[in-house]
């Protein structure tokens, strides 16, 4: 353990959003988003530089206190976190940018929040805080603080129906806390360690064991939105601000799936069995099937958008049941294993990219018409060229048309769906593409449309419209690197292992 | 001698280049616009033309560029997709020509011009792709630039028409996608024309392998428009004439029907698939169709359905002549994806003329009028008795070799269909032939575009005499070297070389 | 003999617990929450762990229950009332729905039980970990300090100790984000009631001592910021109470300062210390004693302010109730 | 039956309860305690297994972990209760409603 290089990077990815939110608590309204946008900038470089260092000498890590553990926290900086951070600095600075010129807009603008920038900042490090800690208590204060700031963002906009949305959200937030800290102490109880790559070591199977991943993933499961978990997701999500929406659905839910991905993968191997898999697996095939079909049947745009994180997420759920071996297959000889790894990550990174273009869009339409219902979004091409484009972009980077990063995502999940045999997935896959192309074309048909009445278009700042392209065409340009990308997944970290499956599993309890 | 060459991307860039300028351009630059488009097409022809010269010359032009991991984006110019590219190529110049025409003070010319441009670039990326893959994500990309201008008008009905249009396009997409990704797993990233791989596999995977045959064909069945997966075709008539007539007789009817010939012939090979049977499949479910189509234009009155319903049935007799194993029939069903693209395109103009100078959309209306516009129907004739198989306009070849075919591999049904589809060909066409020439005009009526002592605007008439003429050379120069023709006999005795 | 207390208290534990969801009226679910608050601080008590005492004591019932007192203002007038006619709004509801919503119900309650069994047994075939009491033990002189929590809490794991006073100060921005708050309230006229102001002149200094007390014996004995944070915070909510309240009374920059206080330095001095060759809160051995008093006595300021701040915003939303069109 | 498994079995007690109080229970301020008894029981067997290890003092990890846990869980549940009371200033709901 302690042969990896410390580095002072992980301990400075929390710790300076941290500091420049409090500074920017400081000052007054378009002081604090000053700040905040600057903090935002240094922030992101922050991260960049930690990308290089990791991409340079592997995995770094920081020990806090200088107390190893068990008895202490250690951040961890892996390639696999370090992609994570990574995604989050580039599209949280587009968002940010996008923020500071959308509160600023001064006519059809929806008005100055400067609570934006502490809370963002203040998520910004619970989601590096959650990608780099390697502690399960620590995970847990992570994401409350991703929690509060999440909820609290949500509700930035004082409309009622945000504030029920956030409260639901709230609760849901805290109940799956809760569940997953119930977790954390039984596994506390039975190990006496905290540390994920001690747990890793030393954990058992056993029906405490099983039990504690059952809550753990529970909590997770709602905290992510997983089905039958998503009634919060689209209430609270359609409600808040446009650049509060796009970093809810763009990063926060991630941060839970990336949990336990982690936690799955990496110490609870021992209790998960085949059967596991399939069942999350098929929660995910129905979310994507649900949430897609939801997402048709709205009416107005930022619910259609929120409803499709619901299937979005569902993917990312589908490569479980492909990472967890049926009995008697060998780690070394699944070849889908990497295929699978690659389609979860493609799949956060181009979600993340195209749903955040996906809200800032309707963000500037909810501008420049005062709704968003979706009829009034007739001769959109005519008014608002430039949305017009990042909608349709990242509508075919959802749908997984070649060559966006959804299709990446799309392609490698089938891959591995063929490879693995389990074919059985492949339908939903393509169904998922269907109904998404559904919705997706539903919105182009009426942006094609010529208007019935006309000048219902007020004008929108340019600049917004070009980062809302900006990351509509993120979701694309992440194919290019993906070489590269993989290779650097590949050479530290958890990415492109599997779970062999114990011949007898936990006969009961598997989540 | 293979070599590393940017010159089919450069095919490619031609027309995307002009098309995502377009795109950013204002409505009003009408000037930039038409040379930036016009610039593209000839660009285009040239590099065609250039390519061509040096294939003809044993250089052969390969691009690669890995797009990720193992997704490889690959061009290579091979005989067939040469052919298909020339084909595109020739006829977007010509198509270009007419729609400036013809959308003259329309609305929203932009986007119209740029989505032409980008969606001639999917149909020589499927020409030129050269793999599986490759052909996919131009596949792909023909569907999303098409949609813009099948819903170009943006009325009710053209939007209707765009709904269907994506329904079928999509799944067709997605069906082939999975077809696509099995074909990976089982078979890796396969080149065109390298049929032993599956020819080793066969054995293997005998029943995954059939299924996916069957899986990609569904897939390319779409936009071949083979029955029962035709229904999108009728219904996108809605678009303007210029869309009609180039996507509908080229770029997305020919590129479902020439990925059928890839699959056949490149990927799985003729021995393989006529070993298992899947040709007996194909040809039943063409033949159908040939005689389907015939049968539903025949009760159509409305100009533009007639000959779309005339589409669903002639790109058919490509699906036959793939699905009858046999250098002639394989020479009839390549030639047949130029002579039935340059014939129907000119009736395609045709129609758009007589739509555009007189208003007339429905057959019943057409009484006389080859004498207002005698260069029009001419042309429109010529194409007319081309495709009901009369010598020597081109689509006589095509029938003629298919049949001759038929006859040698001893399919009679074969010849029956043909037969019997001629005859359905002549019971449409010839209505309207005869209409045009010896009815009586019952009613004077005033032109609604009149250019002096033409029959029509220039840009309109001169596309439609051109590829009257083209189909009447083709048949006409049959024997002569570089006509389409022989190209195809070429690439025919090639496939079935040992 | 005693684990018949242990019994009991663990019974009266649930029975509350069930008691305050089951409640009819609000009044009485606050209360019976606030109880439930001091029975866990009796079974903190009996499992020896005295400072969860205190903090369960002073913040999870105490401040939360203040809180919830505070919230009956809002809500009890109307509860009659409106409990009447969501009664009788569920009447007419169960009458058409019954089968519809009782079968789930059903189910929920059948899933709990079930999800109970198995945590029961989770529970009781649980494997001694054997927990980190050894290491603690060892390392517990290098520390700085005597008390092994404090130890925990402010070196072992200050990281966590550190996000966690950013969740106080975060908690009150989340406040602040629900909006319909003005945070800067006039002063008021001082509490008319003569009794009040005695009882917050009286108790001021004590809750201030005995604060300063906990903070210090940290270091030895059960106590330490929080628990100092929390009384320090009565003496907020009391004045605030008194119609002094504490944010108006002071300048803008010092109410900030108060409330980052905790959060900033504790982050700063890591910062320094990291700029030494350390790692981030790697505090000296010779230090630590002093670092972590210093660190703790911010922290305690911190939280005082934040959970004063939190009253005072909670406390004074009912005051402008009639504000709905406005906000829309 | 040793001291702490008479509570780390009411730890899973308190938890269930918690946890059917969030779904069934209609207030806000009911499933807002909900919560904080969830919260409870999962202190409580923290606390349990510290006991459990005790040596010359018990387990201090799980002590301060529950003590981090606690102020979490009451910031949370105190910005709960304020987004309560706020949609009661603005809508007089004091539950959420079927379309809400």
């Amino acid at each position: 353990m302690t042969d990896l290089l410390t580095s002072p990077y992980p301990a400075l990815l929390v710790g300076l959003p941290v500091l420049l939110a409090t500074l920017s608590l400081f000052f007054r309204t378009r002081g604090k988003a000053l700040v905040g946008l600057l903090g935002c900038l240094l922030t992101a470089g922050l991260a960049i530089v930690a990308f290089i260092e990791v991409a340079q000498h592997g995995t770094v890590i920081h020990i806090l206190g200088g107390w190893e553990p068990p008895l202490g926290i250690m951040l961890r900086m892996d390639s696999l976190a370090a992609v994570f951070i990574g995604m989050t600095a580039v599209v949280g600075v587009f968002i940010s940018l996008y923020a500071w010129q959308y509160f600023r807009a001064d006519e059809s603008g929806p008005g100055e929040f400067p609570l934006f920038w502490p809370l963002w900042l203040f998520l910004w490090a619970g989601l590096n805080g959650l990608f780099l800690s390697n502690d399960l208590f620590n995970l847990f204060v992570t994401i409350e603080v991703i929690g509060i700031c999440a909820v609290a963002l949500a509700v930035l906009s004082g409309k009622t129906t945000a504030m029920f949305a956030g409260l639901r959200y709230l609760l849901a937030a805290i109940t799956g806390s809760m569940a997953y800290l119930f977790g954390v102490a039984l596994i506390y109880g039975s190990t006496g360690t905290l540390d994920l790559g001690l747990l890793g070591q030393v954990l058992e199977p056993g029906t405490t064991t099983t039990f504690a991943l059952l809550v753990i993933t529970f909590g997770l499961m709602v905290k992510m939105a997983g089905f039958p978990f998503h009634f919060w997701l689209p209430p609270a999500h359609s409600a808040a601000l446009a650049p509060v929406s796009a970093l809810l659905s763009a990063l926060v839910v991630k941060g839970a799936f990336y949990i336990l991905l982690r936690l799955w993968m990496e110490v609870f191997g021992v209790s998960i069995t085949y059967a596991a898999g399939q069942l999350i697996g098929l929660a995910g095939a129905i979310a994507v099937i649900w949430g897609s079909w939801q997402a048709f049947m709205q009416t107005s745009l930022k619910l259609i958008v929120a409803h499709s994180s619901v299937a979005q997420l569902g993917y990312l759920l589908m490569i479980f049941p492909l990472l967890i071996l049926a009995p008697g297959v060998t780690a070394d000889s699944a070849d889908w294993l990497s295929p699978a790894w690659t389609a979860g990550i493609f799949q956060v990174i181009a979600h993340a990219f195209a749903k955040a273009s996906f809200f800032l869009s309707a963000g500037l339409i909810i501008m420049a018409l005062g709704h968003d219902r979706i009829e009034s979004l007739r001769d959109l091409v005519g008014n608002m060229r430039i949305t017009a484009m990042a909608i349709g972009l990242a509508g075919v980077s959802l749908i997984g048309l070649p060559p966006s990063g959804g299709f990446m995502a799309k392609w490698m999940l089938l891959k591995g769906i063929f490879l693995s045999g389990q074919w059985w997935w492949a339908p939903v896959v393509l169904a998922g593409s269907l109904l998404t192309a559904g919705y997706v074309f539903m919105l182009l048909r009426l942006a094609f449309a010529p208007a019935r009445e006309m000048g219902t278009f007020k004008p929108v700042p340019k600049s917004l419209e070009i980062v809302a392209l900006i990351l509509a065409l993120g979701s694309f340009l992440i194919v290019f690197p993906a070489d590269y990308m993989i290779q650097f997944l590949e050479s530290t970290g958890v990415f492109g292992s599997g779970i062999e499956s114990i011949v007898e599993g936990g006969a009961y309890g598997n989540d | 001698m293979e070599t590393t060459s940017v010159l089919p991307l450069l095919i490619l860039v031609s027309s995307l280049i002009p098309g995502t300028l377009i795109l950013l351009l204002r409505e009003e630059q009408v000037a930039l616009r038409t040379f930036l488009n016009l610039s593209g097409a000839v660009a285009k022809v040239g590099l065609i033309a250039w390519v061509f010269v040096g294939y003809l010359r044993g250089q052969e032009y390969t691009f690669f560029f890995r797009l990720a991991l193992d997704l490889t984006f690959s061009l290579r110019v091979d005989q067939l997709g040469l052919f298909f590219a020339a084909l595109s190529a020739v006829l977007w110049l010509v198509t270009t020509l007419y729609a400036i025409g013809y959308l003259e003070g329309g609305k929203h010319r932009r986007r119209f011009f740029a989505f032409f441009s980008l969606c001639v670039t999917a149909s020589t990326g499927i020409a030129l792709s050269g793999n599986v893959l490759t052909f996919f994500i131009f596949y792909e990309f023909l569907t999303l630039s098409t949609y813009p201008l099948v819903v170009h008008r943006g009325t009710d009905k053209a939007v209707e028409a765009g709904r269907t249009y994506l329904w079928y396009t999509i799944g067709g997409g997605t069906v082939l996608f999975l077809g696509v990704v099995g074909l990976f797993v089982l078979a890796g990233p396969i080149y065109f024309g390298q049929t032993e791989i599956i020819a080793d596999l066969i054995s293997v995977y005998p029943t995954q392998l059939s299924i996916l045959f069957f899986i990609l064909l569904t897939g390319l069945a779409v936009k071949a428009a083979i029955f029962p997966l035709h229904g999108w075709l009728p219904v996108s008539m809605v678009a303007p004439a210029p869309v009609s007539a180039l996507l509908h007789a080229v770029a997305v009817v020919k590129a479902g029907a020439f990925g059928i010939v890839r699959l056949v012939y490149d990927v799985y090979g003729i021995g393989v698939a006529e070993h298992m049977n899947y040709l007996n499949v194909l040809a039943v479910f063409a033949a159908f169709t040939i005689i389907y189509g015939s049968l539903r234009a025949l009760f159509q009155d409305d100009f533009k359905k007639r000959l779309a319903y005339s589409t669903v049935s002639q790109l058919s007799y490509i699906a036959l002549g793939v699905a009858i194993p046999g250098v002639l029939t394989s020479t009839g069903a390549i030639v047949h994806l130029v002579h039935q693209g340059i014939m129907k395109i000119t009736m395609f103009f045709a129609a758009g003329n007589v739509a555009e100078t007189y208003g007339y959309k429905n057959i019943s209306q057409l009484n006389g009028i080859g004498r207002r516009m005698p260069f029009t129907m001419g042309a429109f004739t010529i194409a007319a008795f081309g495709m009901i198989g009369l010598p020597p306009v081109a689509g006589f070849i095509s029938k003629w070799y298919l049949g001759l075919g038929a006859v040698e591999t001893g399919s009679y049904w074969v010849v029956f269909v043909l037969l019997a589809s001629s005859a359905l060909n002549a019971a449409y066409f010839l209505p309207i032939v005869y209409r045009a020439w010896f009815y009586e005009p019952e009613y004077e009526v005033s032109r609604l575009r009149s250019s002096g002592r033409l029959e029509t605007q220039a840009l309109l008439l001169i596309p439609v005499v051109v590829t009257g003429l083209l189909s009447l050379a083709a048949g006409v120069f049959a024997a002569a070297g570089g006509s389409p023709l022989s190209i195809a006999r070429e690439i025919a005795e090639k496939l079935y070389m040992p | 003999m005693s684990v018949l207390i242990d019994i009991i208290l663990a019974i009266l534990a649930i029975y509350l617990a069930f008691q305050s969801l089951l409640a009819k009226r609000l009044t009485q679910t606050v209360f019976i929450f606030f109880a439930f608050g001091l029975a866990l601080a009796l079974a903190w008590v009996r499992l020896g762990a005295i400072d969860v005492a205190i903090t369960e004591a002073a913040i999870a019932a105490g401040f939360m229950g203040v809180l919830f007192l505070d919230a009956l203002r809002d809500f009890s007038p109307r509860t009659s009332n409106n409990q009447e006619k969501t009664e009788a709004a569920k009447d007419i509801f169960s009458k058409k729905n019954t089968k519809s919503l009782l079968l789930p119900r059903v189910a929920l309650v059948l899933g709990l039980v079930l999800f109970l069994l198995i945590s029961l047994e989770a529970i009781w075939n649980i494997p001694d970990g054997g927990g980190l009491t050894v290491s603690v033990e060892t390392m517990l002189p290098e520390s700085g300090v005597e008390h092994p929590v404090t130890a925990v809490l402010l070196n072992f794991r200050a990281y966590d100790t550190w996000l966690e006073i950013g969740v106080i100060l975060l908690g009150l921005l989340a406040i602040f984000a629900t909006g319909g708050i003005k945070l800067y309230l006039k002063p008021d006229v001082p509490a008319q009631d003569i009794l009040l102001r005695q009882v917050i002149l009286f108790f001021t200094p004590i809750l201030f001592l005995f604060g300063a007390f906990l903070l210090y014996i940290g270091k030895s004995g059960p106590g330490g910021a929080f628990q100092a944070g929390v009384l320090w915070a009565a003496i907020g909510i009391l004045l605030h109470l008194g119609g002094k309240p504490v944010f108006s009374m002071i300048p803008r920059w010092l109410g900030q300062l108060l409330l980052t206080l905790g959060l900033g330095f504790f982050l700063l001095l890591g910062f320094i210390l990291m700029a030494g060759g350390a790692t981030l809160f790697e505090y000296p051995p010779a230090y630590a004693g002093v670092l972590i008093l210093i660190v703790e006595t911010l922290a305690a300021i911190s939280i005082a302010a934040a959970l004063t701040a939190i009253f005072a915003n909670l406390n004074q939303m009912q005051e402008k109730p009639n504000d709905i069109e406005s906000t829309t | 039956m040793e001291t702490y498994q008479i509570y780390s079995l009411t730890s899973a007690v308190l938890f269930v309860i918690g946890l059917g109080g969030v779904f069934i229970s209609r207030h806000f301020i009911k499933k807002i305690i909900a919560t904080i008894i969830m919260g409870g029981g999962v202190f409580l067997s923290f606390v349990s297994f510290a006991e459990r290890d005790a040596l010359t003092f018990a387990d201090p990890v799980p002590h301060a972990l529950v003590i981090t846990g606690i102020v979490v869980a009451v910031a949370s549940a105190a910005f709960a209760l304020a987004l309560a009371r706020r949609i009661y200033q603005l809508t007089g709901e004091e539950s959420f409603t079927k379309d809400k």
